[in-house]
């Protein structure tokens, strides 16, 4: 046994004991914190897995934006969880004890896990997406070669689903806000923490070159769009955070955020419109550089990456201002 | 080239020691700000040491400047963050282990 | 063979805590902690399909030959994205029932409608 | 020698999920959380060396990234109530 398989089994069975202590948390603050470190292993076995790509994304979404997203529900509701009365309790867990061992049951039928010989690894399109992409794309980093071009269709529906539950966030946010007192917050943020702000404001410049740096070096290693809007959406979760919401809001406005969030997934669109204005179909980028496809690919893939981060991060930063502005109302 | 690896060898060692002894000592100790102490231990001295032991085995230029960001990142937001958090706990009224023991008597 | 399908064991174990938590709590917050779990696992099994043995993340370089499936991470890739975007629209819903009944349990929810519903 | 430290940061890890388990205070969580995360940095950085593509650094450089950022959130949202 490899010291990999190793790490694979002991990470396996945090995550179990992870999933049974967020279920038992009486305290939703709790669970939440355990539902970021929950996060964290599960990236580490995707790297474990060989998915960096993938890795890369749970990281920043699972760890960074979701438990910022769940710690904020609960500073605006309620952060305690009434006792689960028994006749609850016992349905639940006969229904999950019987579903985990009908589907063990079924996993015999699976084949293993890393069996070369799975339908999955002999599938034709297997060999499409790792060698002939070489030719066809240029783009050594075969995920975003797929995600961006060979699947460019499924992925602007998925930019289309962020683009939509965006905005759905901040209609249902729409309404009372919390009174605004800048020079009050100012006076609490430098009392209480004045190390963090300090650190925090060093560190800005250089989140955002990282996030810009993942967004373009997406092709050759792990990165892309989508975890490039995630890292530029950290970055000002952090900052607002430390500074308040007044102060960023002087950076980036959130009436630039909601024009961001549509001009993403327009980028994304216009591309696809222009491939065709240039007499190919929607999303071929090959049309961009007639004389030289893979060029052409190249700059394609580029641009609509671009879209992406820029529609990822616009909804990231706008979810998180919508939560965090909002009035509580009793 | 054997020198290199002997020498990486020596502080992956040292850096797994104050990984496994800080993992022990945010168990084991008794309270809150003597926790800190052991975490941030293995944060800032644990991680670095392991990251130059990587260094030295690193095989391009690359890989080489992306642990050193690495390390210099946690150098910065390691104690940061533990005095943070000792900041805001002592604000929130966490006691020191020795006034509990203290407030016994 | 078979000492390789522990992982899948493991996985769908987490997904049935996650489906434990969204069935047995009644507060809308730990359910949307209970669904996160759910998927999350998911998102591991498809990723442990595309998995093979001796093989590398799906980065083409010279001297490598052996690769995991990139469709999978595709897939998932976005998944996780679309995912954080679902649950936050969960999470404002969640608010606005908050702010509408004074509490984010089911139960007291309920009982609260059927109490006005009773009076009209 | 590589092993030696992978398996140093598991035993860590669960150390640290220990301690982040049973709490007894809030603090004592955030705190073994970012360790946590911590060492998950160091995990990804070591299994890089172990399987002989350390190109993947950046991976372990978004987990310092965002363990910091959601320990400075999780710090400052359970003081929401003051200010914003």
């Amino acid at each position: 046994m490899s010291s990999l398989d190793l790490a694979e089994a002991v990470l396996l069975g945090i995550l179990l004991v992870t999933a049974l202590a967020i279920t038992r948390a009486r305290s939703l603050f709790v669970a939440a914190m355990l539902g970021g470190l929950f996060s964290l292993v599960t990236a580490s076995l995707f790297v474990l897995l060989d998915a960096v790509d993938v890795a890369f994304t749970e990281a920043a979404v699972g760890a960074g934006i979701s438990t910022v997203l769940f710690i904020t529900a609960l500073a605006l509701t309620n952060s305690q969880e009434a006792t689960t009365p028994r006749r609850r309790v016992i349905p639940a867990g006969l229904v999950a004890v019987l579903a985990t061992a009908g589907l063990i049951y079924a996993s015999f039928d699976l084949p293993g896990v890393g069996d070369p010989d799975s339908p999955v690894q002999t599938h034709p399109i297997t060999d499409t997406y790792l060698r002939e992409s070489q030719q066809d794309l240029h783009v050594p980093n075969t995920v975003t070669g797929v995600l961006a071009s060979y699947r460019g269709y499924d992925t602007l529906g998925e930019v289309v689903v962020i683009f939509t539950a965006g905005i759905g966030v901040l209609l249902l946010m729409l309404g009372p806000r919390r009174p605004a007192d800048e020079a009050r917050d100012r006076a609490y943020l430098q009392a209480e923490y004045r190390v963090l702000r300090v650190v925090s404001k060093t560190l800005m410049p250089f989140i955002l070159l990282f996030a810009l740096y993942v967004l373009l070096h997406g092709e050759y290693g792990p990165g892309g769009g989508f975890q490039a809007g995630v890292i530029f959406g950290a970055g000002f979760i952090l900052y607002t955070l430390m500074f308040g919401l007044a102060a960023v809001q002087r950076v980036l406005p959130m009436r630039t955020l909601v024009v961001l969030v549509a001009v993403g997934v327009l980028i994304y669109a216009g591309v696809g419109v222009a491939t065709m204005a240039l007499g190919g179909g929607f999303l071929d980028y090959n049309e961009f550089n007639p004389g030289n496809p893979s060029g052409g690919q190249v700059a394609g893939i580029l641009l609509i990456e671009v879209g992406v981060g820029i529609t990822v991060a616009a909804v990231m930063v706008a979810m998180f201002y919508s939560l965090i502005r909002r009035g509580v109302r009793r | 080239m054997i020198a290199l690896e002997v020498a990486s060898s020596v502080l992956l060692l040292a850096g797994s020691l104050f990984a496994v002894t800080g993992g022990i000592g945010l168990l084991r100790f008794p309270d809150f700000y003597t926790r800190t102490h052991a975490a941030g231990l293995m944060d800032s001295a644990g991680a670095v040491l392991i990251l130059l032991g990587l260094l030295l085995l690193a095989p391009d230029l690359g890989s080489g400047v992306r642990l050193l960001l690495i390390a210099a990142f946690l150098l910065i937001t390691g104690p940061t963050a533990t005095h943070a958090l000792a900041h805001a706990a002592r604000n929130d009224g966490v006691r020191v282990w020795a006034e509990r023991v203290d407030k016994k008597r | 063979m078979t000492a390789t399908h522990y992982t899948y064991w493991i996985i769908f174990a987490l997904m049935m805590i996650g489906l434990y938590a969204v069935m047995s709590h009644g507060n809308l917050v730990k359910k949307l902690i209970g669904l996160n779990i759910f998927q999350v696992a998911v998102f591991m099994f498809f990723i442990s399909l595309g998995r093979v043995d001796g093989g590398s993340p799906p980065i083409i370089t010279e001297g490598i030959e052996v690769y995991s499936h990139p469709l999978p991470h595709v897939l998932i890739l976005t998944a996780i994205v679309v995912g954080v975007a679902t649950t936050s629209v969960g999470v404002a819903i969640a608010i606005r029932i908050y702010e509408a009944y004074g509490t984010v349990e089911e139960d007291n929810a309920l009982a609260r409608d059927a109490a006005e519903e009773a009076a009209e | 020698m590589l092993s030696a430290a992978l398996v140093a940061i598991l035993v860590a890890m669960v150390l640290a999920l220990a301690r982040a388990v049973i709490g007894r205070h809030l603090y004592d969580r955030i705190l073994a959380i970012n360790v946590f995360g911590t060492k998950t940095v160091l995990f990804i950085a070591v299994v890089g060396f172990l399987t002989g593509r350390p190109d993947f650094l950046d991976v372990a450089l978004v987990y310092a990234l965002i363990n910091f950022v959601s320990t400075v959130a999780v710090l400052r949202l359970s003081h929401y109530r003051e200010a914003m």
